[in-house]
Parts: structure tokens; C-alpha cells; sequence
């Protein structure tokens, strides 16, 4: 009889999936914004538990589902590292909807709230799956999953724009998952498995043996494209701008906060587990990673130098963020991982708080989005305005907020590696494009206008907009707490992450 | 007063700088003096000109670099095909100690003939939970997208329904091709065990029984035999059930406890039966007229 | 039996290159459920009998009947060339 | 190579129609053939994945008492095939749910007029 914590994480997904259905048949918007709120909460201490328990006694277990032992039924694969990105991805859930939900409530339609919320229910428990999954055609199945929930929340907003958005957004992510699905069959073809476990062990023999290494190869290959595909890597990112940037604040903080990071969280976990890192160097994808990696980081900054639309200004700097990712995720080298681990938390808080302040400050500013029409709108809601300026500060990487830590793990993951000058110097070119456009952003937000243009704004800004929002101002409180604790205290993280990566 | 006209006037040009309207002459607060002073703010149409030909731009260069994408890709495949396992080999690694368990123990461990199903029910049954979930949340996007609100009456953008007007010739073909339907589907259902075809085609047939009593007679005689709370009702109860049944299955299983579920994989079957048939007909329902 | 297997495969290569060049997007819905059930045949020949029962039912049934439904709200049905 | 093509004939056909789909999922204009697109190239992937587990000689695996015991072909693929093409079904109705959205709001389904309309609505 295994003791009771390990079998929060099967509890934690089947919660959010029974949750999901429970809300599509519930009256009220209101109750299901109530059960969903509740499962991430719920979701996200159990998640703390089962870290206290992985972390404290060193180890990760497998969790079978049903009575067949590994190779031969689905499992779950529990270690300290996915018990802290699924606490952080439910608390950033949690959050999201919180300082959403105004605009939610305002935005959708009364018969189709419900079913928005039992989209976020589902996407939350494919998130969870996709962390804990350790079996490959598990993760595929629960990759649909979170991709018809992101692209139903992309539309939830029903405008036109969104809806050309969303099915844009639909036809990116099918080319993705087609990709990962016919890799996927190229790998149980060659291997015959396809649990984690089994699955490394054969790779690991095909690598000494040599034979099959074509097939090897362009498995991998497909794979990571797949993943990149949906994960919005540089050349494929052309989907991002007008999904994130249309959709509701609560829809695209989710999507970008959280959604983008399952796939990297499964991409991380293939690297670590199956292919191991070695094998990625040998086959030479990680230079092929580490090339768009960069390309990303530079075009996605240069590319939100040229928005003035406040939304896809922050969307477009999601791709650089996620060129980041990728950058650490190509030097091949352990290191890299927990630097790549760390940027994933920290742009799981930061984006998130950006977009909540963003919606919120264009909602005190009469729903205006362009930079000009948002002057002075930080006077109108303090507490956007200060999230707004804490998490501009921590993506351009000012110390003492937690985009500074990850870059500075970055750069020392870099050193050993052949590619120190290039990643160095992309890093620091980043930084200061990241600054190009978030500087005038908090000038515009902090800068008073003159008179006539702010009786302007105020002319069309609803009464009950500018009313203070508790909910918003309790979620992005928490945010900003998040981001400094992740700049000051980082070393209780980045120990859990290396023994996360060492125990993966 | 000279001091407030001066402060006012500064901080008139850091607002005008912010908005990139007019450069300010000499002081520059930053080291941008080298960028072309921006033209006074473009006319709406410059605006159409510059985004009509970006668009212009990216259609140009899109298709060749998808038709170039499109023939690597397929040129990678199929040399990585040529150099796969042989098709039809009894060596290949795929046919390894997985499969020979599936098919030897299959019978006895998941009470299921059909080694497919019993893979599909018993061994990996949570990607059917997955898969059975798409489904759910796939005629749930459906709803929010063509649900017409009940008490409101239709909005802007949605036309009248045209009503179904009465085929004779689907009638009488319908008549009596129903009932074997509906039987065939039954049959399936409950035989998932011995014979090929589980739970997700005999869900269809079921399904496609009931877009057929709705497509030949009319609405009304299919909202009789499934009217719209019951629909939700069963749609949501067969997914709970499924998600319920499985989930204690797993918990014994997990922890070793005793397991006394039996026939568990004939109301697995069911209940992924349930929801396949449900969501057909959702579709059909929602995609001709809008309401269930 | 292998002759057989090379004209279906023949005929699904045919249909899957045939279906969106048509000019017309009912014929294109029509090649296209063609394609589905001649790759149902071939999985009755692949010895899967559970893949032709779905592929059949699923994959031609219901993806045609709501190909068809969609081009009937989108009033693509009539002879207006729609292409 | 000849007979090495006609040796894997189910995967070099499932390679073509997968190139065919892939191609008219990116280059076609019009929405529903995008769609048309998608099914091919998802239909392309279960041939592949279900001729992997086919064994010469192997019979459909119903696992009957049927005294002698003959040779059954590799159950897995045929099984993830068949979650794979109910899923692929549920993915095409919501596509096309929204395309009959878009041609309701728009009145066009072809995606360049569509860019311009919406670019136009969007700021």
C-alpha cells in the first residue's frame, strides 16, 4: 500500500478532467468561475505536498495507472522537478483568473460561460498531464486536449479578428502535432515502446548499436520540431501576435503564461528522460535548437520594437522569452536545462502579471490597446501601473527581479560551451532591444498627458471600469511577490531544480 | 512664474518625445538623436497603403518557403521510411514482450477477447479518458461557437433556421433501416469483448441512428427521444461514470488493493459508447440547427 | 491479393491528390469520403478489423456528413462555382 | 530499389499523402480545403502507424479458443490508430464550427481577404 501523497498527482489531473465536465453542465457562470478557482487552488497545494515529499526525502516515484507495472500500462513519473512547475502552473492559473475576471464576466456571453470555464478546467489538467505523463501517447492525447481548450479561449471573446486568430492559431498547431505524431511513430517503430523508461533504455542501445540511425534521427528531428511548432519557436511563431494579442486578458495571460510552457515542459522532459542530452548534441539538433533559439530572441524584440498595440507588443516579447527557452535548451548541457527550467517560472509569473496590468489598464483607459491612447493610465490604477513597471523591470533583467537571476543562469550555462561569445552576445543584444520597447511603454503608462487628450480618454471609459478591483488587485500583488521572491530568494529554486534534473 | 513656464514647456516636450510625435531640438535625453526624426503622425490611408502591401509582402514569400518546407520534409520521410523495419517482419522491434503480453495474458487480466480492446479499455485506458475528453470538450467549443441562445432571440449575426422540410423518400427509407440501426449498434456495444468494433463504433452507430430519426422525421421526434436536458444529462453522467469507474480502478490498482469490480470493461465500454454517441449527434444537432 | 492491395493504394494516392484540386469544394467533400473508404478497405486487407468499422463509420461518415452540413451553412452546395 | 519501394508499399504511400496533406494544409487558400488538408495528412499517419504492426501471415487479433493458436498481428498500433482517428474527428468539427463562424461574420473563407477584413477591424 503506497503511501497516500503519491497519489495526489493522478488525483490532481482526474480532479481538474471530472471538474471540467462538472462545469459544462453547471447553470451559472459564476458557480463554475467558483469550481474552477477552487480546483487550481486545490491542484496547486496538492502539488506543494507531493514537493515537500519528493524534495525532502530525495527521491521520484512512478505512479502506475491500474495494475500493470511499467512497460506495459500508462504511468505518471513524479519528481521534485514536476511537482514545482505543476505547484507554479497551478498557482499562475489561479492568479490569472483572479485578476481576469471582470473583463470575463463583462466580455462573454451569459449561456457560454460555463463552458469557457470548463475550457480552463481542461487546459489545466492537460497542463498537469503533460508534466507527469510518462508515457509518450499519453502526451499526445493531452496535447489535443490543450489544443482544442487554447484555441477555444483564444475565441472566447467572439469578435471578428479573434475568430480569423483562432483558426489560424488551430492550423499552426494540427502542422505541430502532426509532426510530433508521425515522430512519435517513427520512434515506437524503431524502439517498441512507448514508456518513457523503456523507451530511453532502447534509444540508449540504438545510439551504442547504430543501426536504425536515419529513422533515429528524423524521429528526433520531428519531435522537436513538433513541439517548437506549438511552442511558438522563432520560425514558427507567426500564429502568436494576433492569438494573444485579440483575446481576452484572462484568456491571454493563460495562453501565454502557461499554455506555451506545457510543450516545453514535455520537450524538457524528452531531452532529459529519452533522448538524453548527449544524444541530442551527437545528432546535432541542440546547435539547430540554439540557432533559432537566438534568431528568436533578437527578431521577437526587434518585431515588438515596431507595436504600438500594447497586447501584441507583450506577445511579440513572449517569442523572445521563449527564444530564451530554447537558447538554454540548445547548449546541451545540464546547466543549460536549469537555466531554461528557471526562465520557464519566471516568465510563468511575469508575463501573466504583464498582460493582467495591461488589460486592466487599457480597461481604466476605455478599452483603448495603442500605446497613445494609454498615457497617464497608470495615475488611473495605481496598483496596474506598479505590476505593469515590476514586470517590464524583470524582463529587461534589472537585478532584484527575477528576470536578472535567469539571465544571469544563462550566461554562466554558456560558458563551458563552444558557443560562449555568440550566446553572450545575443543575451546582452536582447537585453537592451527588450529595453527599446519596454522603457516608452512605462513612460507612456507613467507620463501624464495634457488635459484635452485625458478628458478625452476619460470621456469613454465606463463608470464601473474605474472602480477599484479586488480580485485584480489581489492577483497581481501576488504576481509581484512571485517575481521578487524568484529575483532574491532563487537559491531554495534552483536547488530543487537541480535535484529535479539530476532525479528526472 | 519664469521657472513654471520653463518646467511646464520641458515636461510638455518629454510628453510629445514619449509619443515619438517631435523631436526635441537639442537636449537628448537618450542616445537616440541618430534616428530619422518620425513624419507628423501618418493619414489613415498611408496606414491601409503600409499594412495592404506588409500582407502583400508575406504572401509573396510564404507559399515558396511552405512548398520548400513541404518537399524537405517529405524528401526526410521518405528516406527515414526506406530505412524503418521492414513491413511485415515478425522481427521487428515492435513486436517485443509488450505485445506478446497483450495478446497471451490479454484475455484473463481484462476479461476481453479482442486484444485491441482490451489494450484500449484495460491496459491504456487513461488515453481513452484523454481521447474520450477531446470529445466532450470538442462539442463543448462546438456549443460555444453555433449555440443559439434559447430565451434571447437569435442575434445580429445568425440568420432564421430554415426548417427541415419533410423528406418522403428519406422517411420511408428511414423507417425501417432505424430499428436495425439502433440493434447493430447495440449489439457492438455489448459484444466489444468478442468481436472487433468496441465502444467507439458502436457509439457512431448509435449516434448516426439518431441523426437519422432527426434528419427523416423532424426535430421534434428526435428532441422526444433525446430532449436537450437529457441529452447534457447523459452526455455529462456517461463521461462521469467513465471518469468515476476508471479512477477507482486505478486507485485499487495503484495501491494493490483487492480488486472485486467485475464486468468493469463492459460498462467501460458502455460509458465510452455513451459519450461517442453523444457527441455525434451534438454535432449534427448543432451544425444543422443550432440547438441540441 | 497483392494486386488487389496495389490498386487500392493506387486509388487512395489518386483520391488524396484529386480531393482538394477540385475546382468545386462538394466534389472535393465527395473524392475526399472516397479516400476514407478505400482506407477502410485497406485496413480490412491490414487484418485490423476495429480500424475498418471506425475508419468507416468515423472517419467517412461523420467527417462527410459534417463536410456537407458546413458547406450547406456556407451555401457552397448550389452550382455557383465556388473555387 | 524497386522492390524495396514495393517492399514498404503502405509506408511510402503513407509518406505521399502525408507530404500531399501537409502541403495543402500550408499552401491552400481556402479554409475548408485547409481542413481537407488536415484529414489527409492525419489519415496518412494511422496507414503508417497501422501497416507498422502488420505481421505476414498474422490474423486479426480476437484472441479465441480456437484450439490451434495462429500467428496474431501487433495489437498496439491498430489501437492507437483508432483513438488517433476519433480524435482527429473531434478536431475537424471544431474547425469547421469555426469556419461556418467566420463565413457568417466575413461572408469569405478565403484566408488573404479574410486577413485584410480582419487587420482592417482589428485596431
Amino acid at each position: 500500500m503506497r503511501p497516500f501523497v503519491e497519489n495526489l498527482p493522478f488525483l490532481s489531473i482526474f480532479l481538474a478532467l471530472l471538474a471540467g465536465i462538472v462545469t459544462a453542465a453547471v447553470r451559472s457562470g459564476r458557480t463554475a468561475y467558483w469550481i474552477t478557482t477552487g480546483v487550481c487552488a486545490a491542484a496547486a497545494a496538492m502539488h506543494l505536498w507531493v514537493l515537500e515529499y519528493t524534495y525532502l526525502e530525495g527521491l521520484r516515484f512512478t505512479y502506475t495507472m491500474g495494475r500493470f507495472l511499467a512497460p506495459y500500462g500508462n504511468a505518471l513519473q513524479c519528481g521534485p522537478l514536476q511537482a514545482l512547475l505543476a505547484s507554479a502552473f497551478s498557482l499562475v492559473m489561479a492568479t490569472c483568473l483572479a485578476g481576469g475576471r471582470r473583463e470575463l464576466f463583462q466580455e462573454l456571453k451569459p449561456g457560454k460561460q460555463r463552458l469557457y470555464f470548463t475550457m480552463v478546467n481542461m487546459l489545466e489538467a492537460s497542463l498537469l498531464a503533460l508534466t507527469y505523463t510518462n508515457d509518450v501517447f499519453t502526451g499526445y492525447v493531452f496535447i489535443e486536449i490543450s489544443t482544442i481548450a487554447a484555441c477555444s479561449l483564444v475565441m472566447a471573446k467572439d469578435s471578428g479578428p479573434n475568430l480569423v486568430a483562432a483558426i489560424r492559431y488551430l492550423f499552426m498547431s494540427l502542422m505541430g502535432s502532426g509532426m510530433f505524431l508521425i515522430g512519435l511513430t517513427m520512434l515506437n517503430s524503431v524502439t517498441g515502446h512507448l514508456l518513457m523508461p523503456a523507451l530511453a533504455e532502447a534509444v540508449a542501445e540504438l545510439r551504442l548499436s547504430g543501426d536504425y540511425r536515419i529513422p533515429l534521427t528524423v524521429a528526433v528531428g520531428l519531435m522537436v520540431a513538433g513541439l517548437g511548432v506549438k511552442s511558438a519557436m522563432f520560425p514558427f511563431h507567426l500564429w502568436l501576435p494576433d492569438a494573444h494579442g485579440g483575446a481576452a486578458t484572462a484568456s491571454s495571460a493563460i495562453l501565454s503564461g502557461l499554455v506555451l510552457k506545457g510543450y516545453i515542459v514535455l520537450l524538457l522532459v524528452l531531452i532529459l528522460r529519452v533522448f538524453s542530452v548527449e544524444l541530442l548534441a551527437e545528432l546535432g539538433a541542440a546547435n539547430v535548437i540554439l540557432a533559432f533559439g537566438l534568431l528568436g530572441m533578437l527578431a521577437g524584440s526587434v518585431f515588438a520594437i515596431r507595436e504600438n498595440h500594447i497586447k501584441r507588443m507583450l506577445a511579440y516579447s513572449t517569442v523572445a522569452q521563449v527564444g530564451y527557452i530554447f537558447m538554454g535548451i540548445g547548449l546541451g548541457t545540464t546547466e543549460g536545462l536549469i537555466a531554461s527550467c528557471f526562465h520557464v517560472l519566471v516568465h510563468a509569473c511575469c508575463k501573466p502579471l504583464l498582460f493582467l496590468c495591461a488589460g486592466r489598464l487599457s480597461a481604466v483607459s476605455g478599452h483603448h490597446k495603442s500605446l497613445r491612447n494609454l498615457r497617464g493610465s497608470a495615475y488611473r490604477d495605481v496598483g496596474a501601473g506598479l505590476g505593469f513597471t515590476v514586470g517590464a523591470l524583470s524582463m529587461i533583467g534589472i537585478p532584484l527581479f527575477g528576470g536578472f537571476v535567469s539571465k544571469f543562469y544563462f550566461a554562466n550555462a554558456a560558458l563551458p560551451t563552444g558557443m560562449t561569445a555568440l550566446t553572450l552576445l545575443a543575451i546582452a543584444l536582447s537585453t537592451v532591444l527588450n529595453a527599446l520597447y519596454y522603457v516608452p511603454a512605462l513612460l507612456a503608462i507613467w507620463v501624464r498627458p495634457p488635459a484635452e487628450d485625458e478628458l478625452a480618454i476619460l470621456g469613454d471609459t465606463h463608470a464601473e471600469d474605474l472602480a477599484p478591483d479586488r480580485f485584480f488587485a489581489a492577483a497581481s500583488l501576488l504576481l509581484i511577490l512571485a517575481v521578487f521572491i524568484l529575483g532574491i530568494f532563487y537559491h531554495p529554486i534552483t536547488d530543487v531544480l537541480e535535484a529535479g534534473v539530476r532525479l528526472i | 512664474m519664469h521657472e513654471d513656464r520653463r518646467d511646464k514647456n520641458l515636461r510638455r516636450r518629454l510628453t510629445s518625445w514619449v509619443d515619438g510625435e517631435r523631436e526635441p531640438k537639442d537636449q537628448t535625453l537618450f542616445v537616440m538623436e541618430q534616428r530619422p526624426p518620425r513624419r507628423a503622425r501618418q493619414t489613415e490611408e498611408e496606414f491601409e497603403r503600409k499594412d495592404r502591401d506588409r500582407l502583400q509582402k508575406f504572401f509573396n514569400w510564404y507559399p515558396a518557403a511552405a512548398a520548400v518546407i513541404c518537399l524537405v520534409m517529405v524528401a526526410v520521410l521518405l528516406i527515414a521510411v526506406m530505412n524503418m523495419p521492414g513491413f511485415g517482419q515478425a522481427d521487428n522491434p515492435i513486436n517485443n514482450e509488450v505485445s506478446d503480453r497483450y495478446l497471451k495474458h490479454g484475455r484473463e487480466e481484462t476479461g476481453s477477447e479482442n486484444a485491441v480492446t482490451a489494450m484500449i479499455v484495460g491496459y491504456r485506458g487513461f488515453d481513452t479518458f484523454g481521447e474520450s475528453c477531446v470529445m466532450f470538450l470538442a462539442v463543448a467549443a462546438v456549443m460555444i461557437l453555433l449555440a443559439r441562445e434559447e430565451h434571447r432571440p437569435a442575434d445580429a449575426d445568425t440568420e432564421e433556421p430554415e426548417e427541415e422540410r419533410a423528406d418522403l423518400i428519406l422517411e420511408q427509407a428511414a423507417r425501417p433501416l432505424i430499428p436495425f440501426m439502433l440493434l447493430i449498434a447495440a449489439y457492438m456495444l455489448l459484444h466489444s469483448e468478442t468481436t472487433p468494433g468496441g465502444g467507439f463504433s458502436g457509439g457512431t452507430l448509435l449516434g448516426a441512428g439518431l441523426i437519422l430519426t432527426s434528419a427523416a422525421f423532424g426535430a421534434e421526434s428526435a428532441q422526444r427521444l433525446l430532449s436537450r436536458r437529457q441529452y447534457s444529462a447523459v452526455r455529462t453522467f456517461g463521461l462521469l461514470a467513465y471518469g468515476l469507474l476508471y479512477g477507482a480502478y486505478i486507485f485499487i490498482g495503484a495501491n494493490g488493493l483487492q480488486n472485486h469490480l467485475t464486468r468493469l470493461f463492459l460498462l467501460l465500454d458502455l460509458a465510452v459508447g455513451l459519450v461517442v454517441a453523444c457527441t455525434i449527434y451534438g454535432f449534427y444537432a448543432l451544425f444543422s440547427r443550432g440547438r441540441i | 491479393m497483392i494486386v488487389l492491395e496495389y490498386i487500392l493504394l493506387a486509388g487512395v494516392i489518386g483520391c488524396a491528390i484529386a480531393a482538394p484540386l477540385c475546382r468545386r469544394l462538394l466534389a472535393s467533400v465527395i473524392v475526399y469520403i472516397t479516400m476514407a473508404l478505400l482506407m477502410a478497405v485497406l485496413w480490412a486487407l491490414l487484418q485490423s478489423p476495429d480500424l475498418a468499422i471506425t475508419e468507416a463509420a468515423v472517419g467517412a461518415g461523420v467527417t462527410g456528413i459534417l463536410f456537407l452540413l458546413t458547406l450547406k451553412r456556407i451555401h457552397a452546395l448550389r452550382d455557383r462555382s465556388d473555387a | 530499389m524497386l522492390e524495396d519501394i514495393l517492399q514498404n508499399r503502405y509506408a511510402v504511400t503513407a509518406v505521399i499523402l502525408f507530404g500531399v496533406g501537409f502541403a495543402n494544409l500550408m499552401l491552400q487558400q481556402n479554409l475548408l480545403r485547409k481542413v481537407l488538408g488536415f484529414n489527409i495528412m492525419d489519415a496518412a499517419i494511422f496507414l503508417l502507424l497501422a501497416s507498422l504492426g502488420y505481421i505476414d501471415g498474422g490474423v486479426a487479433p480476437i484472441v479465441g479458443d480456437r484450439g490451434f493458436d495462429p500467428l496474431y498481428i501487433n495489437p498496439i498500433p491498430s489501437g492507437l490508430a483508432l483513438t488517433g482517428i476519433v480524435v482527429s474527428v473531434a478536431i475537424t468539427a471544431f474547425a469547421l464550427a469555426l469556419i461556418q463562424r467566420i463565413y457568417r461574420r466575413y461572408g469569405t473563407i478565403e484566408l488573404r481577404e479574410l486577413l485584410e477584413l480582419a487587420k482592417k477591424e482589428d485596431d
